[in-house]
């Protein structure tokens, strides 16, 4: 009987091939196990077009931890236009140096702490004395055929932290969410909070 | 860029924003951008500016003489929109296509990067600008030295304001007379004869007060006066409806003005005086008929309706050698008629053509060139190479000129022969102010940082001034700015007051410098007495003006008004004459007068007079950059330089020409298919009768469609299925589509929406600023530049090529259908504006196999451009033909089509999609100022308010024809229009569409005789 | 599996020696034939083939599948084209019929291959290459006590080669 | 020899199931002539080398033209807006209906039981698939964005916008891939006996071996003859009504559209008629040389032939007849643009185009009512050609004329196609060619098993009833009519 057997193998591989097809369709799946978000709601997205969870390193090791946490900055100060435009608006070289020409590279030893120098401050300075603006590294974009616009967004509560991450918590900041469209719309539907829920046709991001 | 976030399968759509032509451009600008992968900050950031947050700076548009007021959109440092002032008693908030192309006059790819000096070998080759004015300084101090200067010559492209004081001041410090004030598009025999019956230069024409209209030869909507505010004028009066006045048209040619009369006269040219002198009685209808070859009948019925009516209005605007003595007898007729102080209004007039000097005076100065006499000329702004006819030789003219200097910002023709040019800033980037009308001071003020490394002018004279110990002491100003400021009545306070609103009161400082001598012109031969078998028509035009909107690609792809054609020049020929002489359109005709000849393809026109052919004045541009150069003819080249020798006016009307067919042939490049209806109602009117009939419910509706048609009850519900259903209007037999966002009852509220237009055809007049604006907006490029041809041996390489080919992607367009005159006799000329008509239900929809198109609860029939396939069966299935495809990579630099050509891209609108190749697309009802104004009322916590906001087209139309808002809210203007009787709808008998956009019927007033028999 | 094979030229003969064969009750008797022929399908008398139960549940499940892709998918996104109704069944019709048409061919095909143990690797025992060409073959699988009687009979009705195949 | 003994009694009443009445293949004596002949023709010549290179140098060709359009875009195409289908899609049904009339052969002949099917569907049945694969490119090469095909097709992605199935072209997508799938499995299906008895008579020993993988372990049995009778029963009945579909799915491209000239519910029918009339022509134009060159014409009999002819001849009115209703309705619909547009159609613009396809499609083909043409092969072959041309221009007309006079007189336009469509046509039949030249050299052109069923078999006794000798053929060969030149 040893023919029958061997007959029986080709439909098995065939199966097999057809399953595997069928699979890899979902290969893009994957994500850094660091930037999962949890609730993906009833959406089944991928974030295998997305960049997410790249963290370039920028001209200015810019700790948003010292800035947010320790001084209790908002993040409005800088990105001043979050909440009256579609861009946030990068904070002018002038508005650092707003503090810093008073707070120097080398601090003092002083209440406990140590003395230190800051490289990311003296680099600033070195920009402001050239008078060149800090090119800063872009990481979250989406494609110029997504009309996305920040006002809306935080005049309907959403916070920044929401599609930012915990960026006052980051060290160096890095794409916390896929921006891919399910993403969105995920929210749009109102999956993550139903006060959120907003108009999710495609004119509404794509013209 | 290894730092590229876009992972390459998204990075091959590549129809992006093109914002700035790469990232230095923008880092130069600075801000955010989507094609940079660097987030470049402000250094210190503006005050006033908000980043993706338009400003808009009141200024001044100096694209013609008339100084309307505009808006200068910008944002992020880049001014990429001008839209009317609405605040400005000109323009009342239009503008026209001229002055919105000014941005590509702007960012124009062929302008001057810096100054220019002529070298050793002969070469205008980059200089700096110490070096140039350290020249130009020597320059001066010699001719000074040399006891010369009196005879120095300065040639200003007229503009009204300051800046010809501040001239003629900065002339007179260097002993040097004032300067000529040139504007070739002036009617400088009008002008002088209204200086002489009213004393102003140019009276306010009130059409909406006159009964009767008569125009001979006046194009008031073409380049006549100034447009704008005249085209408000007629429209508002055609808007009066049964009470609007009857226009009756009388020349040679039906101009677009023409096409716009009631009833057209076509008399011989050279005529005009005989016909104005007999209705007002001054001459014999007979001698009047047999010189204009026009009916007695005819002329005596207007004569009995002209006295007849009160108060009419007579208008005459012919260049041609008896021009003034026309401009008298027409201005004494007003005056008998009573038309003066009624119609025409001498105390609310237009200064904006005080101070033109005459063509005979622009004439007499070139002649002094040709002697030798001048030894030192500066030209600023003005092209007479181009402008002037080509056999008084202005180029040999300009070489006997020792040193010349030019402040052009383009190498034109002129600015090409001068020994150095210092570019000036374009108007965007200037300071300035204009005297539109008395009492009104218009402010001009930059928009945003000079694009090139030029100068404005009025600073480079300050500068050159201030290095001159003599004369330093005279302009104590810094610059031109705190000039104007200095001289600016209320001063700074009333200045900065000024500059919010665009517009301030009083008067600017006049020119202190005495007017030159009169010259004594050469007399024009009159037109009968020339050589040649046909008159020839030569006129300025609509588009281009006198050819400086020729570098400009929106204005060249701007289809003409009545022809249609674009990118080329024609000549017109009447259809008997054309049968006659075997000729037919596109056929090369050859056009020979004593000056020389021309060659163009014959179009073959109905609306000009049998005798005559004409040619636009604009084209055949030998410099003037990439756009101009080589395209078309300059029907300068065979016009005689003779003048009307009371007003020194040119005369441009002023000789016959030989016409012979070449054989040669070439397609003529038009836009236009069939330029009869055949019966489908696209362009509906109504006469006076009917209107009345209509409105006493006396006769239902006489509209032109085809048998069958059911009909319009369905107009109050112009909404679509869906908004209907959300209003209640439509019982719910479609309950079946009330799926989430499409549901009244959705929280979104979407349905509740229905963007609408109504177009009325009773105001639209044809001028098609509407295109030109929707082309500024929605980033549409031109297609059929020379170097867009795809140049192979199968496919011909001339300019146009894609249109001939249809292509031109116009998304709003407007058609001109003629309606009778097969016999040869008098015909009416039709506008449509057709753009998409958002259908409630749309054929185009269904049809697209990845939801590319749907229709968008509010009402839109949304185009998505990153999902379309480009299968075109939306296009094949759309009845009204208003979807475009990208057949090459237009918005793609590294294609040759690119339509955008380093800083053309600056103007880019940064909130829509740059469409890339294989894609289609279509009007989408500026849906990013829908967006926008949504976005704006949620950040202050409010629903859009009722007229908030409108489209590109709307906005600009300077008819106001076109009225956009939501029909399904009664609080919208658009929604109580849509309800009007005149309203129809396109093929919504025949295919049950539902469009969104509605008509209201133009409405005719045929002759007295006529009407009383319908 | 051991038996016998024997080779004919001639059709009647074919048909004589599987009669025979029968009447011996010698064991399965199977066929080789370069093209199907009634009267050997009539001899063996074997069930009718089952192909036609896989055809049937193909279509069926084509025809359903057919239907419920796009109607899922529009309610999944219900946008509005061209005024129709979301989930509208009378385009989704052609689909449908497409995919009863599609997998019903599919599984007509699996079930040839099935019930006919096709594709075989190996050929069986008893398979002559002639078979294919222009001879008949009849297979007797049979113990080798029988073995010379069926010998015995092929030969007698005219087969021009007989083997034992083991 | 053993003694001969007298069948026993249900043998007499059975009887040996033997052809009679018609014989069909006078020229073939024997199962072995089948085979050997059969065989005989899968030996390469020079000039079907020539042939084959001709072909794929013309689809290069083509690929060439192809690559510039894809990085130039669209527009170096001829299309003039409106027009926004030119001659890629007209050579896309073209393609498509020429797919027809092999599965018109091989499946609905089948179920009607016509004799005359037999030798000739194999080429037609390949000519199908090939076809089918010719026309599927077109779609793809005539978008705007090609490499955005795979949108048509429902694939897994997780966005889940998938296509819209209102559209009637995701309905093509699903009909030209199941018509794909199903004829291309129909075919490999019928091949299989012939893969099995070439796996047996070849001498070469590497195409031995490559039967003999395709044969599938095919062995003659009867078991497997009898499931394989079934199951090709069961795919001829579903390509039937697939055949018909498809090509009403392809019409409805163009019936469901608003345009006047493709707005008609005949559209379904008239395409199907004409599909399988484009198809015979085709067919024609294969078969006959190739029953030339591999001297078949015992098989391919002149009697196959004039009934083919006969139904390219009913074709051919059915089509003509749907012309005259077309243009009928036109005129009495009443409809202003309609008769406008028809006007120009017939006798305007682009009357010469009209006029080609009506010469083509329903004059010429009158002809055929006489028998001497019907068997006279030059003749045949020549109408074969037009006929081709014909249902090409037939596309044409129906497709260009209507986008180019539309609803919208101000968009009225020309149409003219530039040297990048031609050659992108010629690409699509270097193509076609190159498949079919590599199809008749490595795979029996006429079905062996099949003309073995009509061939009748080698008898021991004369045939009870039929009197037919033992010998096997004896009628003698069928005289050929002097249409047909050697």
């Amino acid at each position: 009987m040893t023919k029958r057997r061997k007959r029986v193998v080709v439909p098995g591989l065939a199966a097999l091939a057809v399953v595997a097809v069928l699979l890899s369709a979902y290969t893009g799946a994957t994500q850094q196990p660091d930037t999962v978000i949890k609730d993906r709601g009833s959406w089944g997205y991928s974030a295998g077009s997305s960049p997410q969870g790249r963290s370039p390193i920028q001209p200015i090791a810019f700790p948003h931890p010292t800035h947010v946490q320790t001084l209790g900055m908002n993040c409005l100060y800088c990105h001043f236009s979050a909440n009256k435009s579609p861009d946030p608006g990068m904070p002018a070289v002038g508005t650092c140096m707003g503090c810093h020409l008073v707070i120097g590279p080398n601090r003092p030893a002083m209440n406990g702490r140590p003395a230190r120098k800051s490289e990311g401050i003296a680099t600033l300075q070195k920009y402001w004395a050239q008078k060149k603006p800090v090119p800063w590294v872009r990481i979250h974009h989406v494609p110029d055929y997504v009309n996305f616009a920040h006002m809306p967004h935080i005049n309907a509560g959403v916070t920044c932290q929401t599609c930012h991450g915990q960026v006052q918590q980051m060290n160096r900041v890095y794409q916390y969410a896929s921006l891919n469209m399910g993403w969105c719309i995920n929210c749009h539907v109102g999956n993550v909070n139903p006060k959120w829920k907003a108009r999710y046709d495609c004119s509404v991001c794509h013209y | 860029m290894s730092e590229n976030p876009t992972p390459s399968g998204v990075r091959r759509r590549e129809f992006l924003k093109i914002l700035g032509a790469g990232g230095v451009a923008t880092a130069a600008i600075g801000c955010s951008s989507d094609r940079v992968e660097k987030l470049i900050p402000y250094l210190n950031h503006p005050d006033e500016t908000v980043p993706m947050v338009s400003n808009y700076y009141a200024s001044t548009c100096r694209e013609c003489s008339a100084g309307c007021g505009v808006l200068l959109e910008t944002r992020d440092g880049r001014t990429f929109k001008l839209e009317g002032n609405p605040d400005h008693p000109l323009n009342r908030g239009a503008l026209c296509a001229r002055g919105q192309a000014a941005v590509q006059g702007l960012y124009n790819p062929d302008r001057y990067r810096g100054p220019m000096m002529r070298n050793a070998s002969g070469r205008l080759v980059p200089t700096t600008w110490d070096a140039a004015l350290k020249l130009l300084a020597q320059k001066l101090g010699a001719v000074q030295g040399s006891g010369r200067a009196g005879s120095a010559l300065f040639l200003n492209r007229h503009e009204s304001g300051s800046f010809p004081a501040f001239l003629d001041e900065w002339l007179a410090a260097y002993g040097m007379p004032a300067h000529l004030s040139v504007d070739p598009l002036a009617d400088n025999a009008v002008i002088a004869a209204n200086r002489q019956s009213y004393g102003v230069s140019w009276p306010w024409l009130a059409f909406s007060a006159a009964r009767l209209i008569v125009s001979i030869g006046a194009d008031f909507l073409d380049a006549w006066g100034a447009n704008v505010p005249q085209q408000l004028e007629f429209a508002d009066a055609r808007a009066r409806l049964a009470d609007a006045p009857r226009f009756v048209y009388v020349g040679p040619r039906r101009s677009l003005t023409g096409c716009n009369a009631d009833q057209w006269i076509a008399c011989r040219p050279g005529s005009e005086l005989a016909i104005a002198n007999a209705l007002s009685g001054r001459g014999s209808l007979d001698d009047a008929a047999t010189a204009s070859d026009v009916p007695v009948a005819t002329l005596q019925a207007l004569k009995a309706e002209l006295t007849g009516t009160r108060p009419p209005l007579v208008l005459s605007g012919v260049a041609a050698g008896d021009a003034m003595e026309l401009a008298l007898v027409v201005n004494e007729l007003n005056k008998q008629l009573g038309a003066v102080g009624t119609t025409v209004l001498p105390d609310r007039a237009i200064t904006s053509f005080d101070g033109i000097a005459t063509d005979a005076d622009v004439n007499a100065a070139i002649d002094a060139m040709r002697a030798g006499q001048v030894p030192l000329l500066m030209i600023r702004g003005a092209n007479p190479v181009f402008t002037t006819p080509r056999y008084v030789a202005v180029a040999d003219a300009l070489k006997k000129v020792p040193f010349k200097v030019s402040f052009s910002s383009y190498p034109d023709e002129t600015a090409e022969l001068c020994d150095l040019v210092l570019p000036d800033h374009h108007a965007i980037e200037s300071w300035g102010d204009a005297q539109p009308m008395a009492n009104v001071i218009s402010v001009q003020q930059p928009g945003m940082a000079p694009v090139y490394d030029t100068r404005q002018t009025a600073d480079v004279l300050i500068t050159l001034a201030k290095a001159n110990p003599g004369i330093a002491s005279k302009f104590a100003a810094p610059n031109y700015m705190r000039w104007l400021i200095d001289r600016y009545p209320g001063g700074s306070t009333a200045f900065t007051l000024a500059l919010e609103k665009g517009v301030g009161t009083g008067a600017v400082a006049a020119s202190p410098a005495p007017r030159r001598p009169a010259v004594t012109p050469k007399a024009a031969t009159p037109i009968g007495q020339t050589a040649g078998d046909m008159y020839l028509v030569v006129y300025p035009s609509a588009a281009l003006g006198d050819g400086s909107g020729a570098n400009k690609p929106w204005l060249q792809e701007f289809p003409d008004p009545v022809t249609k054609i674009c990118w080329q020049s024609w000549v017109e020929i009447n259809q008997q004459t054309a049968v006659k002489l075997g000729v037919d359109t596109g056929d090369i005709l050859r056009v020979e007068t004593a000056q020389g000849a021309v060659e163009a393809p014959a179009y073959v026109f109905m609306g000009i007079h049998k005798d005559t052919v004409a040619i636009p004045f604009g084209l055949g541009h030998t410099a003037y950059g990439r756009y101009a150069a080589g395209i078309g003819v300059n029907p300068g080249d065979v016009l005689p330089a003779g003048f009307d020798a009371k007003s020194g006016a040119f005369a441009w009307t002023a000789t016959k020409a030989t016409v012979t067919k070449t054989g040669a042939y070439t397609p003529i490049v038009t836009t236009e298919g069939s330029a009869r209806q055949h019966g489908r109602g696209i362009a509906q009117a109504l006469t006076v009768q009917e209107l009345a009939d209509l409105a006493a419910g006396r006769e239902k509706e006489k509209v032109e469609a085809m048998p069958g048609m059911p009909n319009t009850e369905y107009l109050p519900g112009l909404r679509s299925p869906m908004a209907a259903d959300a209003q209640g209007v439509v019982s719910s037999d479609i309950k079946h589509k009330e799926q989430g966002m499409y549901s009244p009852d959705h929280w979104s509220g979407m349905a509740k929406r229905r963007w609408a237009m109504t177009v009325d055809l009773a105001r639209c007049t044809g001028c098609q600023a509407c295109v030109t604006a929707c082309y500024a907006e929605n980033n549409i490029p031109t297609v059929a530049a020379p170097y867009q041809e795809v140049h192979t041996a199968f496919l011909h390489g001339v300019a146009g090529g894609n249109i001939l080919k249809g292509r031109e992607m116009n998304w709003i367009r407007l058609e001109r259908y003629w309606e009778g005159g097969e016999d040869g006799g008098d015909f009416e000329a039709r506008f449509v504006p057709m753009l998409c008509q958002h259908c409630g239900n749309a054929p185009c929809e269904p049809v697209c196999p990845v939801y590319a198109t749907y229709h968008s609860p509010d009402g839109l029939n949304v185009q998505v451009y990153n999902r379309c396939v480009g299968t075109r069966y939306c296009s094949n299935n759309c009845p009204y033909k208003v979807r475009y495809f990208n057949w090459f990579g237009y918005g793609e630099p590294a294609r040759p089509q690119y339509a955008w050509p380093e800083r053309l891209s600056w103007q880019l609108n940064p909130d829509v999609t740059v469409r890339g190749k294989g894609v289609m697309e279509k009007c989408s009802f500026c849906v990013q100022r829908i967006r926008e104004a949504e976005h704006r009322a949620k950040a202050e916590g409010r629903a859009v308010r009722p007229d908030e906001f409108t489209t590109s087209c709307a906005q600009a139309c300077p008819s106001r024809a076109i009225t956009f808002g939501d029909a399904a809210d009664n609080d919208w203007t658009v929604a109580k229009l849509a309800l009007d009787q005149r309203g129809y709808h396109v093929f919504q008998e025949q295919l049950n569409t539902f469009p969104a956009v509605v008509y209201l019927k133009k409405v005719n007033h045929p002759a007295p005789a006529a009407s009383a028999g319908a | 599996m051991q038996g016998i094979v024997g080779v004919f030229r001639e059709l009647d003969a074919t048909v004589d020696a599987v009669h025979a064969l029968k009447k011996l009750r010698a064991g399965n008797i199977d066929i080789y034939t370069p093209a199907p022929r009634h009267e050997l399908e009539h001899i063996l008398t074997h069930r009718a083939s089952i192909v036609r139960l896989y055809t049937l549940i193909g279509g069926l499940a084509g025809a359903t599948f057919g239907y419920w892709i796009p109607i899922w998918i529009s309610d999944y996104w219900p946008l509005v084209v061209g005024g129709k109704p979301v989930p509208s069944w009378v385009p989704y019709t052609i689909i449908s019929f497409e995919l009863m048409v599609l997998i019903g061919s599919l599984a007509t095909v699996a079930g040839l291959f099935i019930t006919a143990r096709i594709p075989r690797i190996t050929m069986t025992v008893g398979y002559d290459e002639r078979f294919s060409n222009a001879n008949f073959g009849v297979w007797v699988e049979c113990p080798p006590d029988k073995q010379a009687d069926v010998t015995e009979t092929l030969k007698q009705h005219g087969a021009t080669e007989v083997r034992g195949e083991r | 020899m053993a003694t001969v003994t007298r069948p026993d009694e249900d043998v007499l009443r059975l009887g040996p199931n033997i052809p009679h009445a018609n014989i069909q293949l006078p020229g073939v004596a024997e199962y072995e002539q089948v085979t050997r002949e059969i065989q005989r023709t899968l030996y390469p010549t020079k000039l079907w080398f020539a042939g084959l290179s001709f072909a794929i140098l013309c689809m290069l060709i083509g690929a060439a033209t192809w690559a510039w359009q894809v990085y130039m875009g669209l527009g170096v195409a001829g299309y003039s807006p409106p027009v926004m289908w030119g001659v890629y899609i007209v050579t896309f049904v073209f393609w498509v209906g020429i797919g027809h009339a092999g599965t018109l052969i091989s499946a609905i002949l089948y179920l009607f039981r016509a004799g005359f099917r037999t030798t000739i569907y194999r080429c037609a049945e390949a000519m199908t698939v090939f076809a089918i694969m010719t026309a599927g490119l077109f779609p793809i090469l005539h978008l705007g964005r090609p490499w955005k095909f795979f949108w048509l097709i429902p694939y897994p992605s997780w966005r889940l916008i998938w296509p819209q199935f209102k559209s009637p072209l995701v309905w093509d997508v699903f009909a030209i891939l199941t018509y794909l799938t199903v004829s291309s499995t129909f075919l490999y299906i019928g091949l299989l006996p012939d893969f099995a008895a070439l796996r047996d008579a070849e001498p070469r020993p590497l195409r031995k071996h490559i039967y003999g993988v395709l044969s599938l372990g095919w062995r003659n049995s009867e078991l497997e003859w009898r499931h394989f009778a079934r199951a090709y029963l069961f795919l001829a009945a579903f390509s039937t009504p697939l055949v018909l579909s498809v090509h009403s799915t392809v019409s409805f491209d163009f019936a469901m559209a608003d345009t006047p000239g493709w707005h008609a519910t005949l559209f379904a029918p008239y395409f199907v008629a004409g599909a399988i009339f484009s198809g015979i022509g085709m067919v024609f134009t294969i078969i006959i040389p190739i029953r030339r060159w591999f001297h078949l014409k015992h098989y391919v009999t002149l009697n196959h032939l004039d009934a083919a002819a006969k139904l390219c001849l009913f074709t051919s009115l059915v089509v003509g007849t749907a012309y005259l209703t077309e243009f009928f309705i036109g005129w009495i619909g009443g409809n202003s643009i309609e008769q406008s547009y028809w006007w120009n159609r017939v006798f305007g613009q682009w009357w010469w185009a009209a006029w080609v396809m009506l010469t083509c499609n329903c004059v010429l083909p009158l002809t055929l009512f006489v028998q001497k043409l019907r068997r006279n092969t030059t003749w045949l072959f020549t109408l074969s050609i037009f006929i081709n041309l014909g249902m090409w221009f037939e596309r044409f007309v129906i497709f260009d004329p209507s986008l180019s006079h539309e609803f919208e007189p101000w968009q009225w336009t020309r149409y003219a196609p530039t040297y990048v469509d031609w050659a992108i046509l010629l690409g699509s039949f270097g193509w076609f060619t190159m498949w079919f030249m590599l199809f008749i050299k490595n795979f029996p052109v006429v079905a062996i098993s099949e003309v073995k069923e009509i061939v009748p078999p080698r008898l021991r006794t004369p045939h009870p009833v039929e009197g037919i000798e033992v010998t096997g053929m004896h009628l003698e060969f069928e005289p050929e009519t002097p249409g047909e030149r050697d």
